[in-house]
């Protein structure tokens, strides 16, 4: 009894040890610091678990041998895999990790159910429904998730893939899960329990199909979410005021958080979820690019090297690309060359640029860019007009003007950089393929407009020598 | 009791929500992906929730459901963590305080020379 | 199960805690004084409790105690919403839509009477 | 047992509405909404307690009736000095309303106390530490609030009251405080508890006595946030889920505003309720202001009517002296006819202008300013500059230039709105007396500086006749 106490004030200081660690990963000076809390409560929290009294570990020896074998396994499984993988995998990492935490919160409410199933007491109405609804939303995160992982890592396209009346469909297997989980309910039936389970697997796929790979990273957001859900879920089933918490947490904020990020697309949730937005691509743009006929202007490095060491602004727009290619840190060698010459240089940051919000910031803090050189978009954009040139590096449809003059167009009301307003723009890219929203962009044929073409890292470099030898 | 009981993490779950709200309403777009992972791998926390599965696991069945909920949420937890240290790690108030990037610069020296 | 309920309201506290902090973290200065008139009147809720001791009560003394609970409590809560609503109706984002105040029309009248 | 989950769902649904209401309450466009949505969900929870089987009030009569006579009595003496009172006697006020609430949970303590002496079953140790820390928090905040009230009522002197070893012997009755609280734990007498009581209503008067009546506001603040530990303290006892988060509602957010409202007056809070500020008023400025023999400048309603009205741009500061007067019809008067003629007017509003936080703001929108009007600090100052004439209505703590010049100024370091940089600066106020803080204004000797004397309201108006002649 005392130590149930203790186990559970313990439980309740790491609650309060995630929330504090929360609030640390909003502001940029605490975020670390703000992780590693996090990560200190749960090592405790999991340790005290031990002798947790409801485990029953000490009388279950075996149940302990192979608890302690499978949190071995996972951590050595998990810990390389976290450290090694390149910074643009990320999104997918981060995909795979939060479906696995749906999956045990699922898997949980499995054995929760089975155990209720095999004991001669029944459980009250709403015990059940707590387990049905961890079940059903683990599920769903879990196949969710992987569905994501599969379009970020490429082993399936990124496009949207859609089918005739695909709303109807996901909405009427909607319809029977709930349908399903009333009757697992109201008979306690294992089998239903399980077809109720791989149905909400299904739906989870099927939720995730139209979604294209540009817009993944909110989704997963929102997948994030869930599982936190899915985790509070379990809470209610164990009476774990910890799990409670911390799911709920990671659920109320993560909802916000996914609303933000689509808010920074310029779009909303539902227009994320809903519009298989991207499909239009393949008719559209064309992914090869070999349509294009009008006529382009490209430049030589040595030519753009120096019209960049003879300008007095500069301002770099990143994107993608540049992430691609990986060209961070030679991107911020040209910055430091050219201001070494009393060139004004800064970057200007779009809130979605590259594949996950905030990725940008991510890898040029990556190259040790100061933060001072860094401004966000509507810092960035009243300064456009006096900038002399846009060097727009892997970037595409952040800076696309259709954003802004183009009603019909996919991105419209999406704020964008104002790169058009800068005396002269470069673009650094490999060809004249679109960008992920898979649309034109008018600014490479703008008469102000230069292109460089090749992979970013190589004509950067290019373009420090080139302003070397300026 | 039990009833009382549901009610009491009703309340819990509720204030929780507001917490979870107001405690990101100001994150800077920059912190949105650190954020989401670092949210992703507190609710990691299931391990517990695992963990009291597999100690009270009985028969074949529940013991395997409740080795691989372990390991699952092993997995979240552990990497959850790691990734997100690891991002963070990239953010320094002082850049210039950090040793150079070994790669960085001896990319750089081959470009230079080979433009020269 | 008591021992268990106590650190239930004690979970549920510490919430509470966060959630007050978080929910005036960025009041403006000018709704300083309506925020604490506001709050003052949320915590004559404690009527609540006046009313349950009240009803509770047995002998003279409990009864006068519990008396004299609710009628603080309620001047409290009553005095306190009140006291806040009237600060607040003056706080309107269009002022030219209010009638003109016969007072203040009146004084300037005279005032322009007597300069004249 | 049933209904017990309808009412207690009740509360849950208040206490909600409660948080929202807070968070209305901190936005200017929802506030009033919030505080209507508190009042309902406060008479929704009120209204359910009769039905509430803990209040037994089915088979308490009597008891139920008198609840009944004590709330009608309330309510009868509370809604018409809540109507009636002036805008200056706010603070009062809400200093008075919340130390009721504070007796009221004292009150509740003692009873549950008598309750538990009287059954034979022996409570638990922290039971008895609930009902000791609600009426200890509950009497400081009674008596407290009630000094507050007689300094800022003038029913004694507004000055701080100061006595050798104040802080020791403050700090001996808490200790005694405590002490008492143990032993009246480990006893359980009835006489203890009294003597704690008694002791704890003193400690509530010292710890105000060396407060300024200019402080009081903050400290009004303080123990409203002591009150709301008191109710979430009564909560506990109780076991009321209702009382627990609004209490707790109340305390953590008051203790954030009280250090808001403190810093706004550049001061530490600390600073605030210990330093007894203002008590050299006495030595240094005098009260009565006829030791002054350095020579001001006055003008005539007429002259300054005729500066005003050639101006190009007039900031009026309001302070205290315009609440006094209630003149702010008047000076809206005043600065709509200035507007007409085409002069700029704003309102430069100082955050501890006044007597309350936003006491200027509250004033003037009574006086249907609009809002574009109405500068904050950081924003007028900017504009200070290139004013033609800064018009100080009855302020003077909040212009006065020692703030920065003076360091060894009580004020010193306190952000200004600075008037003394405007090309003129005109003065209205009855004398030569000072401001709260007790000290002397240099920019009252400026050569820029004019002086008119007279009630504000009184001034005011004659310097509407002396525009319109203009
Ligand atoms: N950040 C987020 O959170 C997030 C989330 C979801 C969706 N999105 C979406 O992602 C898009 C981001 O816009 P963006 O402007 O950053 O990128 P983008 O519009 O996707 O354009 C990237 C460009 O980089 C070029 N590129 C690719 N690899 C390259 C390499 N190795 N070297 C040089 N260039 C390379 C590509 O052209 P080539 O193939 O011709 O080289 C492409 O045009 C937006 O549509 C946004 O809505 C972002
Ligand atoms: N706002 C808050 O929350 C708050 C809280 C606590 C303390 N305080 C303190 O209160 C002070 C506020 O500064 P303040 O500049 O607004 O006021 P102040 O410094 O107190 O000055 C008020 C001036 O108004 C004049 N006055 C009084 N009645 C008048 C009338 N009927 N007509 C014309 N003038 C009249 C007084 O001079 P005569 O007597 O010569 O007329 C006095 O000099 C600061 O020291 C601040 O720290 C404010």
């Amino acid at each position: 009894m005392t130590l149930t106490i203790w186990i559970d004030l313990i439980y309740l200081l790491a609650a309060v040890a995630f929330i504090v660690a929360l609030k640390g990963l909003s502001s940029p000076k605490q975020a670390r610091n703000g992780n590693l809390l996090a990560a200190g409560a749960a090592i405790v929290a999991v340790g005290a678990t031990f002798f947790n009294p409801e485990a029953q570990f000490s009388s279950h020896t075996t149940n302990l041998i192979l608890a302690i074998v499978a949190m071995v396994l996972g951590a050595v499984i998990a810990v390389p895999v976290a450290r090694m993988v390149k910074m643009t995998a990320m999104p997918q990492l981060v995909a795979i990790f939060n479906g696995v935490g749906g999956g045990a919160a699922a898997l949980i409410s499995i054995t929760v159910f089975l155990q209720h199933s095999d004991s001669a007491a029944k459980p009250a109405v709403y015990t059940i429904a707590e387990v049905l609804l961890g079940l059903l939303i683990g599920c769903v995160s879990f196949s969710g998730s992987a569905i994501a992982f599969a379009k970020l890592q490429e082993l399936m396209t990124g496009r949207p893939i859609t089918y005739p009346a695909q709303q109807v469909i996901n909405g009427l297997v909607g319809v029977a899960i709930v349908a399903l989980a009333l009757a697992t309910l109201l008979t306690g039936s294992v089998t239903l329990m399980v077809i109720t389970a791989v149905l909400s697997l299904v739906l989870g796929i099927i939720f995730v199909l139209p979604i294209g790979g540009a817009d993944v990273p909110v989704l997963i957001s929102l997948l994030n979410s869930f599982t936190g859900l899915a985790v509070a879920a379990s809470g209610f089933t164990l009476d774990n005021n910890l799990l409670i918490i911390a799911g709920t947490l990671v659920g109320a904020s993560g909802i916000l958080l996914t609303r933000m990020m689509s808010k920074a697309m310029g779009r909303s949730l539902s227009n994320v979820l809903f519009s298989a937005f991207g499909s239009v691509v393949t008719a559209a743009g064309g992914a090869d690019g070999t349509g294009e006929t009008r006529q382009v202007k490209t430049g030589t490095p040595e030519d753009i090297g120096v019209l960049l060491a003879y300008a007095r602004k500069v301002v770099i727009i990143p994107g993608y690309g540049l992430a691609v290619a990986q060209a961070q840190h030679t991107a911020r060698e040209l910055a430091d060359l050219l201001m070494e010459r009393g060139v004004e240089v800064f970057y200007a940051i779009h809130p979605v640029a590259g594949r996950m919000p905030g990725h940008m910031n991510v890898l040029l803090a990556e190259a040790n860019v100061p933060y001072d050189e860094l401004k966000e978009m509507d810092e960035a954009n009243p300064e456009m007009a006096t900038a002399d040139v846009a060097l727009v590096v892997g970037a595409n449809d952040t800076v696309n003007p259709a954003a802004k003059n183009t009603p019909g167009s996919p991105i419209y009301g999406m704020p964008i950089i104002n790169a058009d307003e800068a005396e002269h723009v470069i673009f650094l890219k490999r060809s004249m393929r679109p960008g992920f929203a898979g649309i034109d962009n008018e600014l490479l044929f703008n008469e102000k407009t230069t292109l460089l073409f090749g992979d970013a890292k190589d004509t950067l470099a290019k373009l420090v020598a080139g302003v070397q030898e300026a | 009791m039990s009833t009382t009981g549901i009610l009491e993490f009703l309340t819990i779950f509720i204030l929780a929500i507001f917490v979870g709200n107001e405690v990101v309403a100001r994150v800077p777009s920059i912190l949105h992906t650190p954020l989401m992972s670092g949210s992703n791998a507190i609710h990691g926390i299931v391990l517990v929730g695992a963990m009291i599965i597999m100690g009270t696991a009985t028969g074949t069945a529940q013991i395997i459901l409740g080795f691989f909920a372990v390991l699952l949420a092993t997995l979240n937890i552990v990497g959850g963590f790691t990734v997100t240290d690891r991002m963070l790690e990239m953010f320094k108030s002082k850049p210039g305080d950090g040793p150079p990037r070994g790669g960085s610069k001896s990319k750089s020296a081959d470009a230079e020379g080979g433009a020269k």
